[in-house]
């Protein structure tokens, strides 16, 4: 079979409606992920334990199993107890939940990471607990944060894909429904896989100016 | 002939079924069943193929793989129609069904046929990817944001059970069969879809590889003639008269 | 009445594909990990090069559209995987790409200092990296290797796509037959947990037993 | 002679199964200037972090300007101290650390000006006006625009003290302050200290290893050897005259090693 | 007088816009024991560095043991030298750390074999036999099987005399090899030092903080500021009566900051 660039060109607008749909489950995925993370992490290290032991067992638990099967459970076994969800809430929820995990696992390490003189020398200037949090702390923890929890950003834009098998059409059902009606698979599965890369590469680029950007503020 | 010493040297054939009881099913030992793969397993038998091993594909995904060499033929009741005459090389016609729709009880918004959910903004119908159901819908003026791709027949009937779609298309046959399943009075079945054509299928092969296709059609005749063929199909409820009706060039004619 | 143990049958077959997806794809993983990480930090400018555009290009790209990219265009240039062949290979230089980033970093972790002291014991490049390096840097990829072999696992699921009859493929086999999607599902969801859990747990257990002795290390 | 500004009474500090301090017990008169040497591992730093609360006791009392520091008044009683009584205690106390603790995100001035504005509710004004004079105080004006990860070691510690210095302690603890510098960048920091000791009558505990520093500074000398005071006294006696075998050894030691006593 | 071991003609060392070694010349006899002083970032680890081929050459050539170190004669003229070339002339030079650089994940005894069984194809029993002896000398035969980890940086470091012995280098370099220490651990590494300049013939360079030591161990020494020997003389002249005012300002703060000259 031969690549046909007039068939390309006549899928492309289909593809980029598609597109469309993928950066914006990408998008609210993303700030739902953020959300989560935070209560994930605060209650992991800040509630009574037994709480926060539960919590550490979820978190472990959607880490350990895959996204796609979450999905369908989302999107087909909460309604039987009557929580209906339209398929790209249902993936948006499942996208920040399972990326909710891994950005509690950064802002935990994040926090960890400051050292504990700071702790110490905000005590010994005698600052409150907020006031250390607020002036001391989150203002070293978070700036190194910020590449890794981009880099699960673009992880979490390559899995969109997944939504496709919970009927939401993004780019790759797109692809998958041109590629129904036309028979052909070579043109639309090979520009998804260019956009992808296209996408990847820009925010590779991206991410090493985060990284240089927010590169460890030094002290010692 | 290459492709059917090639196949009989392997010992079998690979086919594409779409686990869609009746026309294929995987039982709970994972044994292959259904009209479609079990005329196919006979007729190979009797080409000296020994068996068929199957692999449970999407529709749209059948013919790509074809193309792509990922089976040798598909025996899924995928129906006949001009464009897939083109892309593949069809036996003679196999296994014949008319569409319906299965929807809630009392059909609220009185849908009888594809054109009617075109004219209902409100009206949403899940169908498989790259079946002959999604082709009729959009064909009848049905948006592409009203027409859900569904990936399978339980996630379908699950999706009308949650009012996620109106309508559910599949032939007539499989919607009797996965409603049957259900078992739930909240859903009924309209059959047949009026204005939709009756539809046959047949084993699909790969262009190019019309000689394995019309040794396939020989034996097939064979078997029709013999009454064994009524035998195999009809007690999954699909009728051999109507498959002996018709022919290839019909259908692959029809417009 | 519903063949329950039939189903479950049916589950664990699938799970014994996924195992055998698992095991494999990280064993290739392994492989080009160590190949594409060390190749990075390699003298060699075309090795490098070669080894950049490898890991970025499947780190670029989803697992999702690789799959799909191996099972359906590979064929037309003549190379016809079977759909064990295909996951396996899709995933394992997917994750092969993420584990050559850790091997580089645990590489470039062994700091200057463990390297000059190569260099003024007059080891060769090699040397220094056969015995000293790597032997130092191997206890610093576990944990990530770990994660990694965890993202395998799940990625696994993505397969059931181009019908490898896996865990999540069985799971909706069973759901088609049974018309019960709970079941399945939360008996799928329980089966990767545990997976994840023994993959922890061998990692950690291995992580004990390549870092004894080296505790306390501190200059 | 004034009451003790601070009251160690039998305190012990246990980590796990190791004792690190076994009931100890010591005064410090108000403005009395102490230097704490011993070998390593001997709780020197311990008593510190004690002191400056970064450490729970397991046992004991310490009072601190008439005040209990672990414990308060309740319904009549001794209770633990809940953390506004810390609070409260913390002010009367400053400390300098080994490794500076800078806060690194924020530039010379405001890691001065940080603490005071914040636990005294100091106007932006004052607090620099003060944090200046400090600055100038330590030689280190000229940098208060500055960011920590700009300035050497020397320069670092003695940002350190100007910043310990802006809450008005009544007491400064200073723990082995100049030994993560350079060798030449310890005597500009020893600088600054001596001044303090010169200028203000605050309460100073000093934990050191550079023994002619102690010897010039300190009113008085406490030898440590595995969390007990083995020896103490005028720096002369304890340097030129040890009466402790213990003691002895140690100072053999480390004039051996080329420090000047 | 024999011809010198090391000669060093000439050479400059940049990083980026930073001249680090500007034209500097010096040459080594045979056996002789140097020290190298000078404030920090004067370019003492640097020339180190640079004869142990840690850090390469912005210009100039050395000469050591009678070969060009950075080149290398082709067809007639001089070429950089290639890893081959390296490779050989390091067997002449051995290197002990500020930082010890032990293989954290071997032990006392396999870091110290593992050099010659790779490098000169030693048998496993010879090369332990060696081993032990210069364990013997450093004194850390009995913590052959320990793990670096389990030792005091004392131990560490004589570990390392031993493991750069291990090779019989003819030239040894040590970058400050004490200041890493807990003051009390000093001399034990100092001892073994005295103890290899008493009873090899090696030739020796220094670079030391340790005054003290500098002057009852080095035959020369030479002071360093900005990449330059300031002076150079037998260590009483350079200790007593520096003649540069530079020598002098460095000693005097030196002595200020309490080390024993
Ligand atoms: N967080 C801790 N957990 C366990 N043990 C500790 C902890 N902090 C200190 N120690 C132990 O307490 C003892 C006293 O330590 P401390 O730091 O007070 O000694 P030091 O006199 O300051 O020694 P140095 O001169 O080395 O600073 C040591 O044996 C140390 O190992
Ligand atoms: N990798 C490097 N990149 C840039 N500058 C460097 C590098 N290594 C050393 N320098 C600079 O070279 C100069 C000389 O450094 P060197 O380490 O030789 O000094 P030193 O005399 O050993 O000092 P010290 O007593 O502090 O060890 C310093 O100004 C230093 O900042
Ligand atoms: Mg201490
Ligand atoms: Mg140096």
């Amino acid at each position: 079979m031969e690549w046909d660039w007039n068939f390309v060109w006549e899928i492309m607008p289909t593809l980029l409606e598609g597109l469309k749909i993928t950066i914006l489950a990408t998008v609210f995925g993303a700030a739902l992920a953020a959300i989560i993370g935070l209560v994930f992490a605060i209650l992991r290290m800040t509630a009574p334990k037994p709480i926060a032991k539960v919590t550490g067992f979820i978190v472990e638990f959607i880490r350990g199993t895959p996204l796609l099967v979450q999905l369908y459970f989302i999107f087909f076994v909460l309604p039987d107890i009557g929580v209906r969800l339209p398929a790209m809430l249902a993936g948006i929820i499942g996208l920040g939940l399972h990326y909710g995990t891994y950005a509690a696992e950064v802002y935990r390490a994040g926090i960890e990471n400051v050292p504990r003189g700071q702790w110490e020398a905000a005590k010994a200037t005698n600052l409150t607990g907020r006031q250390t949090w607020v002036h001391v702390i989150l203002p070293q923890a978070i700036p190194p944060m910020i590449p890794a929890l981009a880099n699960y950003l673009i992880a979490m834009f390559k899995e969109t894909p997944l939504l496709s098998a919970i009927t939401v059409l993004e780019l790759m059902n797109q692809a998958k429904s041109v590629a129904n009606s036309s028979y052909r698979y070579i043109e639309p599965m090979t520009l998804v896989g260019v956009f992808f890369l296209i996408m990847s590469l820009i925010s590779v680029v991206f991410l090493r100016w985060l990284e240089e950007r927010y590169a460890q503020v030094e002290e010692r | 002939d290459g492709k059917l010493e090639e196949l009989k040297e392997q010992g079998f054939a690979r086919v594409a079924i779409a686990n869609e009881p009746p026309f294929t099913a995987v039982a709970a030992d994972g044994k292959v069943s259904g009209a479609a793969p079990d005329v196919a397993r006979e007729v190979f038998k009797r080409l000296g193929v020994e068996d068929i091993v199957a692999s449970i594909s999407e529709y749209g995904a059948m013919i790509p793989g074809l193309q792509a060499g990922r089976h040798d033929v598909i025996t899924a009741g995928l129906f006949m129609k001009p464009e897939r005459c083109n892309a593949v090389a069809y036996s003679e016609p196999i296994l014949c069904d008319a569409e319906a729709f299965a929807l809630k009880k009392g059909n609220p918004l009185k849908l009888k046929s594809y054109k009617d959910i075109a004219d209902n903004p409100d009206a949403k119908i899940g169908a498989p990817g790259g079946g002959t159901e999604e082709k009729l819908a959009l064909e009848a003026g049905v948006p592409r944001d009203r027409v859900i791709v569904v990936p399978d027949g339980q996630s379908g009937l699950k999706m009308l059970q949650d009012g996620r779609i109106d309508v559910y298309s599949l032939p007539v046959l499989s919607i009797n069969a996965l409603v049957a399943k259900a078992n739930d009075p909240s859903v009924e079945v309209v059959a047949p879809v009026e204005g939709a054509p009756v539809y046959c299928d047949g084993a699909a092969f790969k262009k190019g590889e019309e000689a394995l296709r019309d040794a396939f059609d020989v034996e097939l005749a064979k078997l029709k003639q013999s009454g064994e063929f009524a035998k195999i199909i009809e007690p999954y409820g699909f009728s051999a008269a109507a498959a002996m009706s018709t022919t290839r060039e019909k259908l692959c004619a029809a417009k | 009445m519903t063949d329950w143990s039939g189903y479950i049958g049916l589950i664990l077959e699938g799970a014994l594909v996924t195992l055998e997806l698992t095991v494999l794809g990280s064993l290739l993983a392994l492989v080009m990990a160590f190949v594409a990480g060390l190749g990075r930090v390699s003298r060699i400018f075309v090795v490098r090069a070669l080894a950049t555009t490898y890991i970025e290009f499947f780190r670029g790209t989803s697992i999702f559209v690789q799959l799909f990219w191996v099972y359906f265009v590979l064929p037309f240039a003549g190379v016809t995987l079977s759909p064990l062949q295909a996951g396996v290979l899709a995933l394992g230089l997917n994750v092969g790409a993420y584990g050559a980033e850790v091997v580089r970093g645990a590489v470039k972790a062994i700091g200057r200092e463990q390297r000059e002291a190569c260099i003024a014991l007059n080891l060769s490049r090699y040397q220094s990296m056969r015995y000293v390096v790597l032997p130092q840097a191997l206890p610093l990829m576990l944990p990530t290797f770990c994660n990694n072999a965890i993202e395998l696992l799940k990625g696994t699921a993505v397969v059931s796509l181009i019908s490898l009859t896996d865990m999540t493929f069985q799971a909706q086999v069973v759901r088609a037959q049974t018309g019960s999607t709970l079941v399945p599902f939360a008996t799928i969801l329980v089966l990767y947990f545990l997976m994840a859990l023994a993959i922890s747990n061998g990692m950690r257990w291995l992580e004990r037993r390549v870092t004894r002795g080296l505790d306390g290390v501190r200059t | 002679m004034a009451a003790p500004i601070i009251r160690i009474d039998n305190i012990t500090k246990r980590y796990g199964p190791l004792t690190v301090l076994d009931g100890l017990s010591m005064d410090v008169l108000p403005g009395e200037k102490l230097a704490l040497i011993g070998p390593s591992g001997s709780g020197k730093t311990t008593i510190l972090r004690i002191l400056m609360t970064l450490e729970a006791i397991s046992g004991g009392h310490i009072e601190v300007d008439g005040d209990q520091l672990y414990h308060m008044p309740k319904n009549g009683s001794l209770a633990p101290a809940d953390d506004r009584h810390l609070h409260k205690m913390r002010e009367k106390i400053g400390m300098v650390f080994q490794h500076f603790n800078l806060f690194p995100h924020k530039c010379v001035l405001d890691n001065v000006t940080l603490a005071p504005m914040l636990t005294k509710g100091m106007a932006k004004a004052a607090a620099e006006k003060r944090a200046m004079e400090l600055l100038d105080m330590v030689g280190m004006a000229d940098k208060a625009k500055s960011m920590p990860a700009q300035l050497s070691g020397g320069q670092k510690q003695r940002v350190a003290i100007a910043r310990a210095l802006a809450l008005s302690p009544k007491i400064m603890l200073f723990d082995e302050v100049t030994s993560a510098l350079d060798p030449e960048l310890v005597e500009e920091v020893l600088n600054v200290m001596r001044k303090l000791a010169v200028e203000t009558d605050m309460t100073m505990l000093l934990v050191t290893h550079e023994m002619g520093f102690a010897h010039d500074f300190a009113d008085r000398i406490l030898f440590f050897d595995r969390g007990k005071i083995v020896e103490e006294g005028k720096p002369d006696e304890i340097f030129r005259t040890p009466k402790q075998e213990r003691t002895q050894t140690f100072l053999r030691k480390i004039i051996a090693a080329g420090h000047r006593v």
